[in-house]
């Protein structure tokens, strides 16, 4: 047992760090530092700048165009591009869609596809999510019909996220109707200009637009796009499940930079006179998500050696997910209660421009409600754990 | 000890229900919203036709001389339907800061006119007795000069209320003077702003503001402190309409939406979490209740009752908001149902006149000073 | 609307403070001050002065030998009666199978079984629980059977609280076995000095013997010690519930006397050389507790208020012992976190003898954990609030 | 980064697992602790044997010079059989302070002597730079007077370490010296307690007690504050293992207890609270393991680990535990079970060396401190 890392991991922390402070400019860095999320033009114009360097897909195979990287040295650049306020990379594409091409995917479809993920050029959008299915994802009512050498499908989707900018999109959708719900759902890639999609959008909590509705009606999309058999689209999610451990591990990393904005905030903010990160209970609070921090860079450090062992870390996938999203929702709510009535003017609209931070905070803070709800609500998670790690 | 109400409480009550009814419309509120309606004109309008912007003033001065029950059954509908209306500040601080005699009482009750309070400071946070900003005796006047941090409602404000310190030092709680400031006045700037509630609020910088005093000089601190008490209360009354329409409206998402082929009101782990979101309702409205009982108690008690209230009322709105927005799921976080927009609103009432972290410390203190 | 007491109420608090002040004496005071809960010889001692002074019974109608105090009345006592540091009533007697007896007794157990009760000469404990049933008290399995004019018992019956110091007990027994497994149940009074019955001690957390295992083997119970009617014992107890709402209500009062000696402590515990209770964050977690406490004494009030006006309180009572519950817990804990290591001693053996408080403040966070667990789990309270009142 | 065991740790720890089935015999626990005896000898007398006592001395000692990991694996046995035996005092933390050439370390080695720490002031609480208690030169020796609050194990001790002030205020970190006093000494008064986990603790009165010095004069803080952290640790573990019993054991009965029809794991409710008892597991386990790393860190990287893991394992560990006698019922309560007993170990564990209040104020120090 040791936390060290070898000389060749050290090395490649300084060649990750060079790359960092050379690539990612003033806004961009602004942008992340103060808790913005960029937009897919700006997640698309740094994976160009990945994709220059050869890092286009840090956790794929290099057979495939990934980058061939071990659990520790993704570890280290996730670690370095937090400290740098890096964007994150076009997640739909690299870690949702591209596996399953490339794991289930024809050879045309991998030489079709997965260049433009690579690139950057593609921006994938995931058309799971129902009106009516919530959670229960499988009870899916969108329909495909063969009709020649084309699906013509009908239904809706929604939750989608960055589907106005989206040039493809991955759809299950129901070929079948079997007794099993799970049975009889297929994998289609839909190219998004196709005739008779329609997107709308849906603004949320803090008030942007990141997701929509997207809606099928009689939309052709070419056999060839089905990935794998059909009727087993439901089975080809599952070779993501043991990626998405080491995934979410690296994204626990990322609170930190919450916690680095709140600190200088509250150390700004004047109460009585003097400075709120110096009073007691607000230095408490603060103490007390770090320490749950700790525990959590602990447990995704334990999931990616695991990851590197070849080890089975049996829940802790489900497990980082549920704390990652608690902690994330404190840590914005004491970044808004940092500034106080200030975290209250959402838009300025006559008089001087607000404070950099204002509507960042707030926005931060309603924007994680939903972290508990999305990829698996928490109450899902936990049913998981329960059914499958503790035989409940 | 009594917790019914009389005859005429009853009846205001149900009238406030049908004004909720009729003005929670969601699709015309958020209407009104997109259209960037600064708050609910017809609603306001409506609501002095009622006589409800007079329901604080005394029956002298125009109003109808009612007490802290009344103005609490008017909020809790205000609550209830998200009505964006300047209620609080001008209805209830206000009042009870203008002399009986004062011509403003009449266009406050009229609607015509809208009065909020600049009380707070950057440097000072919610401290109420932290005020910088100088009141320096002009010719037979006074003029200001400082900033004030945030301003409810404050953006459609005809006059401001504008604590200023005319002798001690800057956390002192002697020497503060309160002053009435048009909103047109020579030297003030009104920095204008949208709320994440959709109210409008200001921030104030005052630069050589000629203004009036109101009350007495140098002991404006103990008056402002009553006078932003009954506010605070009348605030957490419109907290208090806006959980339960978060119960209620979850409950009924609950009983009716399916999910693995059954109601997710029949999965327990779920119907525990709707039974904490039923109890933290009925603390609130029990906090509630003792705080406006005790807005005419003596300093201390009803400091003790209304910073108790404003700290718990606060967190367990929050873990309403917050539950009903998870129990709804995705659909929660849209805008395009009120359930987001109840969470957005209670949470800027969380941190009107001081959150929950401040006056924690506040009911600490006045506990202490009453076993003292 | 008003918290005001009319004059008369005002009156009877001074002749409560006027009682209490001639009759709380001073180990007594000191017992209950300190946390340690009285032996049932310390309760009835207390009964017999409450029974002189014609208070024995404070919630039972004067027809029966109560005070018939009005529920603004009780309350005022309670207050006073925590004020004054006075000991608790015999509960399971006045509480429990008091009024079950006067409202569906025989006229002759009524005369053989109250006078006792209200004069503190008998103790009585419950025989509800069953070490195979929980929480779900219906699947009891003792065994009553006919036999002449005798009921022939044989079971088990557990944490049956203080029945190695009872004169009596109230059982429920299935006297017939029926599909639905509350019916067939009866509720039967037993002296506790019937041959075969055996008692065994249970000692818990505190390390106090106040819970009991209660055999019974061949116990021939006279069978007109049986209340109401044969099979019906199980729909008894309802008769109690309307009651219980005022009782928890007066009960949560009682929890500001913890809070005074959590501060007294923290207030002479130093830490680095100065108060503990000077800290702002353990000051603040104990305003924390206070504010809450505060809620709870709201919906107290209330729930006397509607008791007053004979108005259903609806699920009210489950939410204050909910409530009620988790807060005598973490005062408790409160407590024990100001003593620090000191509450960690637990015994003395050698040297001088240990400050007063020491065990208590343990023994008082240990046992409270059962609060949770007793008269129906928390668990279980949440179920009957989710069905009963929001029809889940 | 590598949190996997050698063939040798993985070896150990299959035979601390043998040793905690064998002494894990609850019945027999509970006629030790009904007789009186103050720890577990026989299971004390068998670590000698197998050589653990001397896991954390040097080779040159006598003992095995191993390291943190390999104290955490025996730590962890002891917890999950509720051995009661002073293993982090005498074996952990005496270790870190005795010179090699220290005879007394053979004699702990072999199990023989006993040592305990006295590190604690009642006006200190838990701060171990609060010492008052003074230590005067007398002829060639040195003459202390004072008292310490208490002493973990204390009871059973042959030795104690007791930190004096011999330079400097009661609260400076400078003008600290350690001394070795035996049970034995001269105006030495050992006042002895049993502890609700059944461990035998004490607190001393030193009036005029001969002492000789361990280490330098004057600069024994820093080797206290990381010997003591290795008994943290320790402790940690020993709470891991008593955790991890819990949740199994309550795992192992919501599966088999059955109420109104069907077994208690049945219910949504508590499945996800014995979900959240299984995460608080992981939680602490991975912060067992990043201050047991970081033992030889620099201090600051010390400090926030150990202190971090303190307070928050404290806490998972009392979750754990409430919920555990929570979930099993009355019978969770019941002396009779071993539920309650870890709970009590859990409880006494939490506040020794500090609790979580006071590690979560270290662990803010430490993190600003690097920060800075």
């Amino acid at each position: 047992m040791n936390l060290a890392f070898s000389a060749a991991e050290e090395a490649f922390r300084q060649e990750v760090r060079a790359f960092l402070a050379a690539n990612v400019d003033g806004p961009m860095r602004e942008m992340v530092r103060t808790g913005m999320r960029p937009e897919p033009a700006e997640i698309q114009a740094w994976q160009r700048r990945m994709h220059a360097q050869g890092w286009s897909a840090p956790t794929w195979p290099r057979e495939h165009g990934g980058t061939g990287w071990s659990p520790t040295q993704y570890f280290i650049y996730e670690t370095e591009a937090a400290r740098a306020y890096a964007p994150v990379q076009p997640h739909q594409g690299l870690e949702l869609i591209g596996p399953i091409i490339f794991t289930y995917g024809s050879e045309a479809q991998k030489a079709k596809y997965l260049p433009r993920i690579l690139s950057g050029e593609a921006w994938w959008c995931q058309g799971y999510s129902e009106p009516g299915a919530g959670s229960d994802l499988a009870s899916l009512k969108t329909r495909a019909v063969r009709d020649g050498d084309h699906y013509v499908v009908n239904g809706q989707k929604i939750w989608t996220s960055y589907a106005q900018a989206a040039t493809n999109i991955f759809c299950l959708v129901r070929t079948e109707v079997k007794p099993r719900k799970q049975e009889g759902i297929s994998l289609l890639l839909i190219d998004m200009d196709t005739p008779g999609i329609r997107v709308r959008p849906i603004i949320t909590l803090d008030e942007r637009h990141h997701v929509n509705e997207v809606f099928f009606d009689e939309v052709r999309v070419p056999a060839e796009n089905l990935v794998g058999e059909e009727g087993r689209g439901w089975g080809y999610g599952k070779v993501l499940l043991d990626r998405e451990r080491g995934i979410s591990a690296a994204g626990a990393l990322r609170l930190a930079q919450f916690v680095r904005v709140v600190k200088e905030r509250a150390a700004a903010v004047r109460d009585s006179g003097s400075a709120l990160l110096a009073q007691p209970d607000f230095r408490g609070k603060l103490a007390q998500i770090e320490v749950e921090m700790l525990a959590l860079e602990g447990m995704s450090l334990r999931t990616l050696a695991d990851a590197e062992a070849g080890v089975d870390s049996g829940p802790r996938g489900s497990m980082l997910k549920i704390r990652w999203s608690e902690l994330v929702q404190r840590i914005t709510e004491l970044w808004a209660e940092a500034l106080g009535t200030d975290a209250a003017l959402m838009e300025p609209y006559t008089g001087v421009e607000a404070a950099d931070e204002m509507p960042h905070a707030m926005a931060a803070y309603l924007h994680m409600r939903v972290t508990t709800i999305y990829g698996g609500a928490n109450e899902v998670q936990r049913n998981i754990i329960a059914w499958r790690a503790l035989g409940l | 000890m009594d917790f019914s109400l009389s005859p005429e409480q009853a009846m205001l009550r149900d009238s406030v229900e049908r004004f909720a009814a009729e003005h929670g419309d969601f699709p015309a509120w958020r209407r009104r919203v997109a259209a960037g309606e600064a708050f609910d004109a017809s609603a306001w309008a409506q609501m002095a036709q009622l006589g409800w912007l007079g329901i604080a003033v005394p029956e002298a001065a125009g109003g109808m001389g009612f007490g802290p029950v009344e103005t609490m059954l008017v909020a809790e509908g205000l609550g209830r339907s998200l009505c964006r209306v300047p209620y609080a500040g001008s209805c209830v601080l206000a009042p009870a800061l203008l002399a009986e005699s004062d011509p403003l009482l009449g266009d406050i009750v009229a609607g015509t006119v809208q009065v909020a309070a600049a009380v707070s400071e950057a440097e000072g946070r919610y401290d109420l007795a932290h005020v910088a900003t100088s009141a320096v005796r002009s010719g037979g006047g006074w003029v200001l000069d400082g900033a004030k941090s945030f301003v409810p409602d404050g953006a459609t404000a005809d006059w401001f209320i504008v604590p200023a310190r005319t002798a001690g030092g800057v956390a002192d709680t002697a020497g503060i003077t309160l002053f009435l400031v048009p909103a047109t006045a020579e030297g003030l700037q009104v920095q204008r702003h949208r709320g994440p509630d959709h109210h409008h609020h200001a921030k104030l910088v005052l630069r050589q503001v000629e203004a009036a005093v109101l009350g007495g000089v140098d002991g404006g601190l103990g008056p402002l402190e009553a006078a932003v008490d009954r506010a605070i209360v009348a605030h957490l009354a419109e907290a208090m309409g806006s959980m339960e329409a978060l119960r209620d409206t979850t409950l009924a998402y609950l009983k009716t939406r399916e999910q693995f082929g059954a109601t997710l009101g029949s999965f327990q782990a779920l119907q525990h979490r709707m039974v904490d979101m039923a109890i933290a309702c009925e603390e609130a409205r029990s906090l509630l209740y003792l705080a406006a009982l005790q807005l005419d108690a003596p300093a201390m008690a009803r400091r003790r009752a209304v910073s108790g209230a404003k700290a718990r009322v606060g967190q367990c709105a929050m873990f309403v908001a917050h539950q009903a927005v998870q129990l709804h799921g995705g659909v929660g976080t849209s805008d395009e149902l009120a359930v987001s927009h109840h969470l957005r609103r209670l949470r800027v009432i969380d941190v009107l006149y001081g959150d929950a972290a401040h006056h924690l410390r506040c009911f600490a203190a006045a506990t202490d000073a009453m076993a003292a």
